[in-house]
């Protein structure tokens, strides 16, 4: 296609987030609307993206962007069954978050408009990030990403925002760093072969696969190291429950929905395409640390007293599941590795949603001050408990099929290892969860209203915040019921990969 | 018609969306949608079993499915199973929930617009038990096993917040709620470990490559039996055996009719059916079969005895319900294991007496939802009119409920195993079967005697609560109820107590034409296992059940039950508190706590969850986070310290500028020894 | 074009001819008119003439040399330019600010532009002396310029430290230059390369090399013998010190490459001798130079010092270039310089817009700046976070480069991963990560905290276009730095391999 | 005629007691005087290696280096004379001279 759509994707929000940037005086209220428009434009350009499925690689589009005597750069993006899902969740929360909330207090501040470029920016970043192929433009749009996050953590955030925002950044920031460092090597590897450092995904992909398994172990685990911080993965994860503590609703949204997802992303995109003997030789450190994250953070999940952080413990106990799969090394670990992602992604901004309301409705996410608000705010009630049991892995709930095959993955490799009892993990996991969620719900929906809060304030869902839940609880509804929707198109992205991970 | 099976769970899943909508708007606010669901569930059930008996397939399964999708190189389906067991199950539960509904009209009738969650959670609920009972494959029973699970929980904490009897009965339902799902929750996920197991070693979970001769004999043994005994955890949770079956007391904090929807016609019968539809598996180990008796029989015995001195009428169901459904699972327990031996041996006599048991678990499947749902609503009537479940404050409630009090009664009689009521039927089956299992195995003839003292107890305490509710002097309640006039239910309630009062009394009789040979579980040549199409014994039952000397003591013992029950709480001739010390005996206490059951789910949870989970948060906090913060902290600092080197004074400046050189002239100089370069 | 027609002999030194006659006159027009504005028009007008100038050259690919001790190469003429532009950017704003406008202008202008001229020669010499003679102009120019501030008590402190500094660092140049002398006879790097290949190297060669390295690292400000730089940066007018910190910084840097580089870059009969040695010492000045940088920086409260404390560790990481000592990592290192350039001189020129604004040097006065200054705010921002090296911003792509170059030898002949540097880069991404954290405070500061004053600045016209100019020159080399990293390798090429 | 390495050796004492004193004395005359003291250390290098050598260039580099010490100390002259204005002293360790710190 000479269309060049995916460059669209990337430039709509670019220039939604410049025209909501210069939105000065007294236009700063309408920027919403601005914001939500190129937004939607965006969200269009994806769906076309997404139904075209049969033109993915007819789409990609490579420019060539710095070229010397040593180095060559292009500005490549690309989208097949892995990305397009990603893509599609972006453009999605982001449309989401705009309209959830247009009345939201981010937007009632005296800079409403650089809310909206945040937003719009991190847009930018995330489709950057999910389209690239190319090792450069992937690491730019990475960072890229972290700005906005930044600001609307410190601008936005709670009251301990300041040391949330520079935790994040910074403890991103050196995990991108080590990732880099990887990223040369590989690079420089390379271009032993080739004779110029190529960073383009498929020319450095092809001459790592030929490459010894000391070296690509030792990449592997300069990339994991940068992708498991993102993901996050216990015990690297301690930036996230901060970050998403002091975090406003709409940057929860994001982050947790698609910025997490860059790391599980990354890991299967690089680690995995490019070095599959270096994921054969840390298969195991893998499923540990996807293993160790399942059950901590369903742990850590029942000793939290923040609603909203709660969540945040619970997305470290979900992306761990979509290690666990990945570290499987299997078709189906894989492909539901990737389900989950998009099934996490699309249940934890109900999740987030919600906990956001419990905080600027109802004053307080404290879940010892809470109790009763099913009463007070059934609306808002149905939600929680529908993204809870969604989370929690309903089956016939989008979440099931992110938890179920992955498991069933898990328990063929440990099988074939002689390792059954680890499915005790798993088991308790599962446990776990239900656990937490429930006991929230109990202290936080029911029993007798609470009389340590003011509750006479306290209003129900607003008719946009409405709206966005809704559009979500009906796509974790879809798709739970056809998984296939989603899978068709992992499918063929995961059958070329096994392809790759076959020379192990 | 058959090919649309599906839409017997379709229709009132789609009255659960058309009421979540609409809800609001429609009268009784979606009452009727979900009476009419029901009922086109019903009508379609009977049409498909009316078709499927009488075609050409019986008593060949008729299946069909669709690829879902895959994982992996795993195909997954959803499909329809139809086959005798299938008939019966959708035959019940669909008409019992269409009375439920009927009666929650009148029942919830004073709820307002909380009746739209009602009616919205109930048709899910029946649509939940249909697909399960319909499903073709294991995936698909277990997604809507999960479905009946979040509606329970639903339904039970239908009052968690806003409670009419205040805000502890808000916790209490909470509470509740929750443990219902939690403790269901441990046993689904044995269940899933299960259907891993199976998953792994069959490549499929569709019931007809399950049940594959050719594919068992390719699975290891072992793998079959762990994988099994996972799924019976499952049972175990959701047939609430013990030792995961104190949810269910908890339970009654829900409305009555809930109770009675999960403990007749859906939910807990999921278990039983479980174990019923994975019979060809389970009975590829006699001791897979034997460990299911032993937990059902134990479980009828163990919670019978805390129905004797509870005073809460809805408990006294619930640990009834427990008690009965432990029958079941010995039922099927003892008949599987009979099976699995005939199938060793290749004993055609041994595999018919499986059957035998196969046929009575199920049979009293049946029967337990008729008489239990009957009695579920007949209870639920009393405490509509006199607004407690506590039968002291009740009592002479005869005159007053003439309906209510002898469809109970009928109810109570056939649970209490009354000759020719529909309970003495099936339960005699049970009892038999375990006796036939005790030939061959010791242990069964323990279960055979706890089944006998259940069926005693079962009598005593039934009636128990029928004298106390009934009969005697009017307690407060009832007084207080007279006063404000009261009296009997309205019609939308009793209509469906005489219906169901037919059935719990001539249910029975349906053994004697061909019920028998429909869910007969035999073993076709070539190993196929096959549901249905078996020989009925027809009226031969009827001679066999009353040339048994046993059968006579269980009658006698039933009778025993009730005339001291009668002596007890009727004419108040013995004092009860003689045999426990007006409740002071160390029994009596004991009972009242449940055998510590509930302190022990506590414990476990408080202990294993919040404990470790504070130990995590506290590593989380000070290990984890603190290396960050201390490692950030350290670099901060070391900023500080170093920074204190630049003093300002611009000899020290020069200082550092000759002591680098120095430095750096020993390493160079360090440096070219160690690579030679000097 | 043919210069050589216009200028003759003199091509090669044409850039320098035109500055260093400014530089003469400057005092005279200031005398003559009495009119500051004339002087700056003057000063900036010969700036402009002797950048075009150079720019022609540099593009039409002129070489030469003037005597036989002025080579005006590929390499030569691209320092030229950064120098350039270093000056300008002080001279633009010197008229506006209001730090540098009691200044006796006349002889303020003459001394920058004659330091111009010195580090203008240097790049040009291929002779210790010459060398000597240009940083010491440079230098004794650099003196003046920072005690300019006569009615400055900090400024007259400052300019102590640098002068009692500065001549110690001379004095142990001059020393090292003599041992070396010795050991060789000859005074031209070529010379002594040839020299050092065949007679080896011993203890006091180690001396003289270290007491060079002493001397030189002075101007760059590598620890240990950076601690004048931030007493000096903050000391003197900020227009001076954005010409020390991006300007002679840049000169000590050049020295390094022309000396040392020369000598034992990778394939040369030098470096078969005493190659590792050096690259090691080097690496290990680098490393330390960028922790020590950043994580003092830290514990700045003035954000001059902390500007300052960056630029030491800005001047760590393009030491990898000396530690890795590879044509590659030179041409990053280049172009690292030129993205340095832009960062700090953009950050300074906001600190020296805002203090003509009667706003402080301390970092906690820009509180709330960002509703005061938007523009000023957004440049700082994007200049810090350039400097700290987050895409797609010049930084990044500079640091991009600079960092890769650790990982393995790029010759004309091929590319080889090697494994030797890894340490290196690890040291500097971690540093990177650190100086993120004091970046980001600045950020804050202005972006996040909210001042007690809410009312507008004005800032002078100058620096606003002193500072877009940087700005611009921040993005446009982040998302395309082919505009100037094509000059940066034809550059390291002709130096390495003329 | 005289050994070669006296030369260097009177050079290194000159050059080390020119560094003792910027690292010691407090009064900035002085210490410019010791910084003259170093480079004039450096000058009789020079002078040594040239004539050793037979080599003008060492002399040559002797000129160049005296007029840029002469330079040199002009203006760190200048520079003490504006401080000394400043500050009313020209002691370095003066808290005066050591305000710029941290």
């Amino acid at each position: 296609m000479d269309f060049p759509i995916l460059s669209l994707l990337i430039l709509v929000p670019m220039i939604g987030a410049v025209l909501t940037l210069v939105m000065g005086g007294g236009r700063q209220k309408s920027a919403k609307y601005v914001a939500a428009a190129f937004s939607a434009v965006t969200l269009v350009l994806a769906l076309f993206v997404l139904f075209n499925s049969d033109s993915f690689s007819s789409m990609s589009e490579s420019y060539e962007w710095i070229k010397t005597d040593f180095v060559s750069i292009s500005f490549s993006l690309a989208v097949d069954g892995l990305s397009i899902l990603m893509v599609f969740l972006t453009a999605l929360l982001v449309f989401l978050v705009v309209v959830f909330s247009a009345e939201a207090e981010e937007v009632e501040t005296d800079r409403p408009n650089y809310f909206h470029t945040l937003l719009l920016a991190m847009e930018v970043g995330l489709m950057g990030v999910y389209m690239a192929s190319d090792y450069f433009l992937f690491y730019v749009m990475w960072e890229v990403t972290l700005i906005p996050m930044y600001f609307m953590i410190s601008w936005y955030g709670g009251p301990r925002r300041h040391y949330a925002a520079i935790k994040f950044f910074i403890y991103t920031h050196v995990a991108s760093l080590v990732m880099l460092i990887g990223i040369f090597a590989m690079g420089f590897k390379a271009a032993e072969v080739t004779g110029v450092v190529d960073f383009s995904f498929a020319s450095i992909a092809t001459v790592m696969h030929g490459v010894e398994e000391g070296f690509q172990a030792l990449v592997f685990a300069l990339l994991f190291f940068g992708f498991a911080v993102k993901m996050p993965a216990v015990p690297f994860h301690t930036w996230l429950p901060d970050a998403h503590t002091e975090a406003p609703t709409g940057g929860s949204v994001l982050l947790a929905g698609v910025m997490l997802k860059m790391g599980s992303y990354g890991i299967i995109r690089i680690c995995l395409e490019a070095l599959p003997l270096g994921a054969s030789y840390w298969q195991w450190v893998i499923i540990a640390i996807g293993l160790v994250s399942i059950v901590y953070g369903a742990y850590a999940c029942i000793a939290q007293k923040d609603l909203k952080k709660m969540v945040a413990f619970s997305s470290i106990s979900h992306m761990g599941m979509v290690m666990l799969g990945i570290g499987c090394l299997s078709d189906a670990g894989i492909t539901f590795a990737v389900f989950q992602m998009f099934a996490h992604g699309l249940i934890t901004a109900i999740l987030f949603m919600v906990c956001g309301m419990t905080g600027h409705k109802v004053g307080t996410r404290e879940i010892p001050l809470l109790g009763g608000l099913a009463g007070k705010m059934p609306v808002y009630a149905t939600f929680m408990m529908f993204a809870f049991m969604a989370s929690l892995g309903l089956p016939g709930l989008v979440g099931f099929w992110g938890e179920f095959p992955v498991i069933f993955a898990f328990y063929e490799f440990i099988v074939a290892n002689d390792m059954l009892w680890l499915l005790l993990f798993c088991m308790l996991s599962l446990m776990l969860t239900a656990g937490y969620y429930l006991w929230a719900m109990q202290r936080t929906l029911f029993g007798p209203e609470t009389t340590k809060i003011d509750l006479s304030h306290a209003h129900d869902v607003s008719k946009t915040e409405f709206a966005a839940m809704a559009v979500l609880c009906v796509l974790v509804a879809f798709f739970g019921m056809w998984p296939d929707a989603a899978l068709q198109f992992i499918e063929p992205y995961t059958d070329g990969l096994i392809d790759i991970l076959g020379v192990i | 018609m058959i090919e649309y099976t599906w839409l017997i769970p379709f229709v009132p899943m789609l009255c659960f969306v058309l009421i979540g909508i609409f809800g609001q708007k429609t009268p009784e606010k979606g009452g009727y949608i979900a009476i009419a669901g029901a009922a086109i569930s019903f009508a379609l059930s009977g049409i498909i079993a009316l078709e499927y008996l009488t075609g050409p397939d019986y008593p060949n399964v008729v299946v069909d499915s669709i690829c879902w999708f895959h994982i992996g190189d795993l195909q997954l389906n959803l499909g329809y199973y139809v086959d005798g067991l299938t008939c019966m199950m959708m035959l019940f539960s669909s008409f019992i929930s269409t009375l439920i509904f009927v009666y929650s009209v009148g029942y919830m009738g004073d709820q307002g617009g909380r009746k739209k969650r009602y009616y919205a959670e109930v048709s899910m609920f029946l649509s939940g038990m249909l697909g399960l009972i319909v499903s073709s494959n294991f995936l698909e029973m277990f997604i809507f096993w999960e479905v009946m699970g979040l509606c329970s929980y639903l339904l039970i904490g239908f009052w968690s917040f806003r409670h009419p009897e205040g805000d502890a009965a808000s916790s209490n339902a909470a509470s509740a709620a929750k443990k219902a799902f939690l403790v269901t929750r441990f046993g689904d996920v044995c269940l899933m470990g299960g259907l891993f197991v199976l998953l792994g070693a069959f490549g499929s979970l569709d019931f007809v490559d399950l049940f594959n001769p050719v594919n068992i004999q390719n699975v290891n043994p072992d793998t079959l039996t762990l994988g099994m005994l996972l799924c019976f955890g499952g049972v175990i949770g959701k047939s609430a055996q013990f030792p995961l079956h104190d949810w269910l007391p908890d339970a009654m904090a829900g409305p009555t009719t809930v109770s009675s929807l999960i403990h007749a016609a859906t939910m807990v019968k999921a278990g039983v059916y479980l174990v019923a539809r994975g019979f060809p598996l389970f009975v590829q180990n006699p001791d897979v079969m034997l460990f299911v008796g032993l937990i059902g029989g134990f479980t009828a015995f163990f919670t019978a005895t805390m129905a004797l001195n509870n005073m809460n009428i809805k408990r006294v169901l619930a640990y009834s319900t427990l008690s009965q459904l432990g029958y079941m699972i010995l039922s099927l327990g003892a008949g599987g294991y009979l099976f699995a031996l005939g199938m060793d041996s290749g004993n055609a006599a041994l595999m018919a007496a499986g059957t035998a048991g196969f046929v009575a678990g199920c049979f009293h499947m049946m029967n337990h939802a008729f008489f239990k749902a009957l009695l579920f609503m007949c209870s639920g009537s009393v405490i509509h009119a006199v607004g407690t479940e506590d039968m002291r404050l009740m009592g002479g409630l005869r005159k007053q409920m003439p309906i209510t009090s002898i469809t109970m009664l009928l109810g109570s009689l056939s649970i209490a195993g009354f000759p020719f009521f529909s309970g003495f039927w099936s339960k005699d089956l049970v009892i038999e079967a375990a006796f036939e299992a005790g030939d061959h195995n010791v242990l069964f003839m323990v279960l055979w005697v706890l089944a006998i003292v259940t069926a005693f107890m079962t009598a005593f305490y039934m009636f128990r609560m029928w004298f106390m509710t009934f009969m005697g002097e009017k307690g407060k309640n009832t007084l207080h109820a007279a006063e404000h006039g009261h009296g009997e239910s309205p019609k939308s309630m009793t209509a469906p107590l005489c219906i169901l009062a037919v059935f719990a009394v001539v249910s029975g009789f349906f053994i004697m034409f061909g019920l028998d040979g429909m869910l007969s579980f035999t073993e076709l040549p070539g190993g196929f296992f096959q549901v249905g199409g078996g020989h009925s014994e027809g009226f031969e039952y009827f001679s066999e059940l009353f040339t048994n000397p046993y059968t006579y003591l269980t009658i006698v013992l039933a009778l025993v039950g009730i005339y001291i029950a009668y002596l007890m709480y009727a004419k108040k001739k013995i004092n009860p508190g003689r045999f426990n010390r007006e409740g002071e005996s160390v029994l009596y206490k004991v009972l009242t706590k449940r055998w510590g059951f509930p302190d022990l789910y506590n414990q476990l949870s408080w202990k294993l969850g919040y404990g470790i989970a504070r130990g995590v948060d506290y590593v989380d906090r000070q290990v984890v986070d603190g290396t960050v913060n201390g490692l950030s902290g350290a670099v901060v600092g070391g900023g500080e310290a170093v920074s204190r080197v630049q003093t300002g004074d611009v000899h020290d400046y020069s200082s550092v500028v000759l002591l680098g050189i120095a430095v750096l002239a020993v390493l160079f100089i360090v440096i070219a020894k160690i690579m030679g370069g000097i | 074009m043919d210069f050589t027609s216009i200028f003759g002999d003199y091509t090669a030194i044409a850039p320098m001819i035109i500055l260093l006659i400014g530089a003469l006159v400057a005092p005279g027009v200031h005398l003559l008119g009495k009119k500051r504005t004339a002087t700056w028009g003057f000063a900036l007008a010969v700036v402009i003439v002797s950048m075009v100038i150079n720019v022609l050259m540099l593009v039409d690919g002129w070489t030469g040399s003037t005597l036989g001790m002025v080579y005006y190469t590929d390499y030569s003429g691209l320092m030229m330019l950064l120098f350039q532009i270093v000056l300008f950017l002080a001279v633009v704003v010197s008229n506006a600010s209001v730090e540098t406008t009691r200044f006796n202008v006349g002889a303020y202008y003459a001394l920058l532009m004659a330091a111009s001229t010195g580090m203008m020669f240097v790049a040009g010499s291929q002779d210790l002396m010459m060398i000597f003679v240009g940083v010491e102009l440079t230098s004794i120019s650099s003196y003046a310029a920072v005690s300019m501030k006569r009615n400055d008590a900090r400024a007259a402190e400052a300019a102590v430290k640098y002068v009692i500094i500065g001549g110690m660092s001379t004095a142990l140049t001059l020393y090292g230059i003599s041992m070396l002398y010795g050991l060789t006879g000859t005074t031209n790097i070529a010379a002594i390369a040839a020299t050092t290949s065949i007679t080896g190297i011993s203890f006091v060669f180690g001396i003289a090399l270290v007491a060079m390295i002493a001397g030189y690292g002075f101007k760059i400000a590598a620890v240990p013998f950076h601690m004048w730089a931030p007493d000096v940066y903050e000391g003197a007018a900020t227009p001076v010190s954005l010409f020390l910190a991006t300007g002679s910084k840049k000169m000590g840097l050049s020295v390094f490459f022309q000396i040392f580089l020369i000598m034992f870059v990778s394939g040369t009969a030098c470096a078969k001798i005493a190659g590792p040695e050096v690259q090691y010492l080097f690496a290990i000045i680098a490393a330390v130079t960028m922790t020590v940088g950043n994580i003092v920086a830290i514990a700045q409260n003035n954000i001059k010092r902390m500007l300052a404390y960056s630029s030491i560790a800005q001047a760590g990481y393009i030491l990898i270039v000396m530690a890795v000592m590879s044509e590659y990592a030179l041409s990053a290192g280049l172009f690292h310089m030129f993205t340095h350039v832009f960062m700090k001189g953009g950050a300074f020129l906001v600190v020296g817009a805002l203090i003509c604004a009667g706003i402080g040097e301390k970092i906690s006065d820009y509180r709330g700046l960002a509703k005061r200054a938007p523009f000023m705010a957004a440049a700082m921002m994007l200049f810090l976070f350039s400097l700290a090296g987050i895409p797609p911003l010049a930084g990044f792509t500079s640091k991009f480069f600079l960092f890769s170059s650790t990982m393995g030898v790029g010759t004309a002949a091929g590319i080889s991963l090697e494994s030797q540097w890894i340490w290196l880069a690890f040291v500097a991404i971690l540093n990177s990560a650190i100086s993120l954290y004091y970046y980001a405070r600045v950020v804050k500061t202005m972006y996040v905290d909210t001042g007690e004053s809410a009312e507008r600045i004005k800032v002078p016209a100058a620096f606003t276009v002193a500072i877009a100019i940087c700005l611009v020159a921040v993005v446009v080399l982040g998302v395309y730095p082919q505009l100037i990293f094509d000059l940066c390798e034809t550059a390291s090429h002709a130096l390495l391999f003329a | 005629m005289i050994p070669f390495e006296f030369f260097l050796v009177l050079a290194a004492i000159l050059f080390v007691i020119g560094a003792y004193g910027v690292m010691t004395k407090s009064n900035a005359i002085i210490v410019l005087m010791c910084i003259e003291l170093m480079l004039n250390a450096a000058n009789i290098n020079f002078v040594a290696f040239g004539a050793y050598n037979s080599d003008v260039m060492g002399q040559a580099f002797v000129v160049m280096s005296i007029s840029v010490a002469a330079a040199e100390v002009a203006v760190g002259i200048a520079i003490l004379l504006n401080a000394y204005k400043l500050r009313k002293t020209t002691e370095l360790t003066d808290a005066e001279l050591t305000s710029l710190r941290w």
